[in-house]
């Protein structure tokens, strides 16, 4: 599914963030991202919604090497990646309601359909009154409910959430990463970055680690409470 | 004048503009872009009316003096008399259509911002008699006949061949006409330019929203299009105000026109002048949203 | 053109302009204000001159037709001689400065566009005489003397003393001026119109940004200056092109004016009317200024 | 130093989001502010520092009627709260050095007392070598962290900070919430709005607890864990 080889990146002329990052994600699998403030959690997202451009090595995507591909191909990939983003990035114009439909709208629904499956997805999450405002009315976590919408609507082959729970309480949290683990069953590859200590100690998945710059992977249901860095699981 | 937009979020229901992701619709900064085009759509209108009239007032003027001559004849006692003959004569010669002599009043008419419209005044002055030639078509030949048949029959008698004026009033036509034409370019080449610059100014504006829609996937055509969309409209509305001004303008110069004296040359427009007029628009149109599509793709493409 | 602000997060180390906490300084929207400001000086001093040259003009014709006549003797044989007594008679005349007989050349010269060049053609028309009279003050009294010297002297004489004339000249120059004044005002409500809109969105597009400041306990004032500084910047750059285009016109005017053949009437200014013409960008930067108050109190004052 | 009576919110036309609250925080006080996402939280803060009018009611500031106050006694009242707002609201295109300035210049402090203050303050919350940097620039954590010293820069009387540690890991949140502390024990009156079990259970102080409306006090020294609705303390 993704294959990160080598992977590095700087921003403009400043140090390298990320620096030589190799890992796999395979098909359907489901991941945390941990590590502490600024050590590169949303950068490596960002390469993994293919926001930017690494600045050396490779990755593909999807069997694709993603340096190679041409805009178009380019953006078809991308429609197949829900991102929900730490700062959410809701259009500020747009209604609750137009805000999770757009992805259905880039790729070109039916607003038949577009309007059948936004409604049930946001009474879902709890927004089913909230549909016609503007996200400036909602509150915080709200508002990442609605991110959080737009990122699974178009029922995406990979889905990075940031953060998608640092404004919730405990029960809407858990009630989202159970829609997380549905989806993963569905087959859609999920990776999410958190400091939530409640989340993590509840799911047994997977963990990313990074520390300035540098990625390892921890296998929660493997070792009981240890720390990181084990060769195991890297060739796993 | 845009209301703060906090009122707009709490007490209104959002409403998407259908097919609008980003908020181009909004008020700030688009009554500046119509109104530009509206204005640049004034001046093209102006300056190409301007310069076809030119044309048509030259082409009159210049085929007036070039197909007329005029035969001074000084006061004399047989003044009127020769000039008979002469107007007897001179349409035998080839290309001359006619030859008139003028009468007093013709002249007093000329003389009376000198003289006062006092007639009798001028029916005391010994004044010249004239001998308007009108041709069909001036060759050195046929103003030679007529030097000729001046000197034969009047001898004292002046032919007033306009020359100088021909040679002098072409120059200027050419160079208004060149004027006119360089005005034009530079107008549609500042409207381009101007537009240009909207769309950047616009796309910086909304440069998160952009990223985003490019980070969801969608392509530049889907993203370019919101932006020609944009334009479009913006320019049609900029142009419909520019041509109601031209046309108002026309309307008042028309009836201005018909109240004055008949001093001011009358700008007759033939049927492709209107043509020409009326592709004015369209053109800026094309031009218009051609601009407004590169210089998107331009934008769009510096993105990853 | 403003380049994609992305790029500009990224490479550049931020500098906050002194004094600014709202990017007012920023390239978005603010070329439109100068380039408004400047248009509007151009057009005020513009119609100020205009208007201030041609009330001079006016003065000039009206003063010049006021204090001056014509009689006209038509031809005779004593007409030289009837006409050389009146300009002897006619100055011992209360107010009647100079009379003076029009010589042959100073009549071909008014004559010349009707009857060409060749003064031996004017030799052979007997002419009018006329005698030219310069008043230093045009009373009625003065008139009647006039009227009755001539009738004594050359009975068949006739006195224009340009009455018609004046009375439309007099209209017509008001007429212009009353224009001049009312295009000036309209000028002036359109320029504080437009920066109160610029203020406005201006202050929309910053709203987040004012409405932090304003929780943080920023003070009106504190708010305002900002924007006030920044409507002065923009209205003096503005002003400063509007100033500079205008000085260019008048220097183009200037060059075109000594160059021509002299039918142009001079535009001659005086000091005060350079105080005038100076006191325009400071009445325009005060309004606007003033107008930028106004309008920040008015959007600061819905804030809680 | 704070007083509520009977006061009512709604934005627009729209429901009370608060409604009928009363409640007295002490000068010197620290409290959590607690409650499901849209309980109102954020706009209770919203009124706490002035930046809306209660739709009924009185609230008391540090001895003033805050609804008979002018505009230059409630900016002079403004000055002496520090918020942390739950999307941060940095300027963005002021730099990290000086949107943590922001309050001290509108109190008209020196440029190098400013420079001193600022640069201790980012130095002390680890963003020393991010100051000439834009918001846009820097990680949600390092974002957060900008905000909380922009609040505390100036010594507020009164501190609201409204999930001020969503975005960050446990050690740099702990690190703060004794910032908080530090500046409590010198007398700064505090409120806290947050989701996070891991602060809420480490740190004993009273809690507000807002649901639908409606506000409750619970102090978890007094009663070990059990459910909120305590008269005695609405009386202490
Ligand atoms: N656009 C950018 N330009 C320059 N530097 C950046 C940019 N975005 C992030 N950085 C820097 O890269 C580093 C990693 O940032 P990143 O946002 O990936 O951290 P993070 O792990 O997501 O942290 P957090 O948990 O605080 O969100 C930080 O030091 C940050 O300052
Ligand atoms: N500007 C606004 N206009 C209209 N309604 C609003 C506005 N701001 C908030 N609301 C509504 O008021 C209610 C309370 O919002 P508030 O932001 O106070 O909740 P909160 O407790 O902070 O929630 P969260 O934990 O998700 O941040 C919500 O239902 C929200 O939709
Ligand atoms: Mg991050
Ligand atoms: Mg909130």
């Amino acid at each position: 599914m993704i294959k990160f080889e080598h992977v590095g990146l700087r921003y403009g002329i400043g140090p390298e963030v990320l620096s030589d990052i190799t890992f796999t994600l395979e098909q359907g699998s489901f991941h945390f991202l941990c590590g502490p403030s600024g050590a590169g959690k949303s950068s490596l997202m960002t390469l993994l919604y293919l926001g930017r451009k690494c600045s050396r090595g490779q990755i593909h995507m999807m069997g694709k090497d993603t340096g190679k591909l041409k805009r178009d191909e380019l953006a078809e990939l991308r429609q197949k990646i829900g991102v929900v983003f730490q700062d959410f990035r809701l259009l500020p114009h747009l209604s609750a309601f137009d805000n999770a439909a757009l992805p259905l709208r880039i790729s070109g629904v039916s607003e038949k359909k577009i309007k059948n499956h936004v409604e049930e997805l946001l009474d879902w999450v709890g927004l089913g009154d909230c549909m016609k405002r503007l996200p400036a009315t909602l509150s915080g976590g709200q508002q990442q409910r609605i991110a959080v919408a737009r990122a699974v609507i178009a029922n995406p082959r990979l889905l990075l959430a940031d953060e998608p729970t640092g404004n919730l309480d405990d029960e809407t949290s858990m009630k989202l990463m159970g829609l997380f683990e549905q989806l993963n069953k569905m087959g859609t590859t999920i990776l999410i970055a958190t400091h939530s200590t409640q989340i993590l100690d509840r799911l047994p998945h997977r963990r990313l680690i990074l520390n300035q710059g540098h990625l390892d992977i921890f296998d929660p249901n493997a070792q009981s409470t240890e720390p990181p860095k084990m060769p195991e699981f890297l060739h796993a | 004048m845009p209301k703060s937009p906090i009122h707009h979020h709490i007490f209104s229901i959002a409403h998407r503009k259908s097919g609008y992701d980003i908020p181009l619709h909004t008020r700030l900064g688009t009554e500046f872009l119509v109104l530009l085009i509206a204005l640049m759509t004034y001046l093209l209108l102006l300056s190409a009316s301007g310069s076809i009239g030119l044309g048509h007032m030259a082409d009159k003027w210049v085929s007036g003096l070039e197909n007329a001559m005029t035969i001074e004849i000084p006061a004399s006692e047989n003044a009127q008399k020769q000039a008979e003959k002469l107007a007897e004569k001179l349409p035998k010669i080839d290309y001359v259509k006619t030859a008139r002599v003028l009468t007093q009043s013709d002249i007093g008419d000329m003389l009376s911002p000198w003289l006062g419209n006092d007639t009798s005044v001028l029916s005391d002055l010994p004044l010249p008699t004239l001998v308007s030639v009108e041709l069909t078509k001036r060759t050195p030949a046929t103003t030679l006949s007529i030097k000729n048949t001046v000197n034969s029959t009047a001898p004292e008698a002046i032919v007033d061949s306009h020359e100088v004026w021909l040679v002098d009033l072409l120059k200027l036509t050419n160079g208004l006409r060149v004027t006119a034409l360089i005005v034009f370019g530079l107008i549609l080449f500042v409207t381009s330019f101007v537009i240009a610059g909207a769309v950047r100014s616009r796309m910086a504006m909304h440069q998160r929203e952009l990223e985003l829609l490019h980070t969801m996937g969608a392509t530049d055509k889907y993203i370019s299009l919101q932006f020609i969309r944009y334009i479009f409209s913006q320019t049609t509305k900029g142009l419909g105000f520019g041509v109601l001004a031209g046309l108002m303008t026309f309307i008042f110069f028309a009836v201005f026109t018909n109240q004055s004296t008949g001093t001011l040359p009358e700008l007759k427009m033939g049927q492709i002048d209107w043509i020409i007029l009326a592709s004015i628009p369209f053109l800026l149109l094309v031009i218009g949203t051609f601009t407004a599509r590169q210089t998107v793709y331009s934008v769009l493409n510096e993105m990853p």
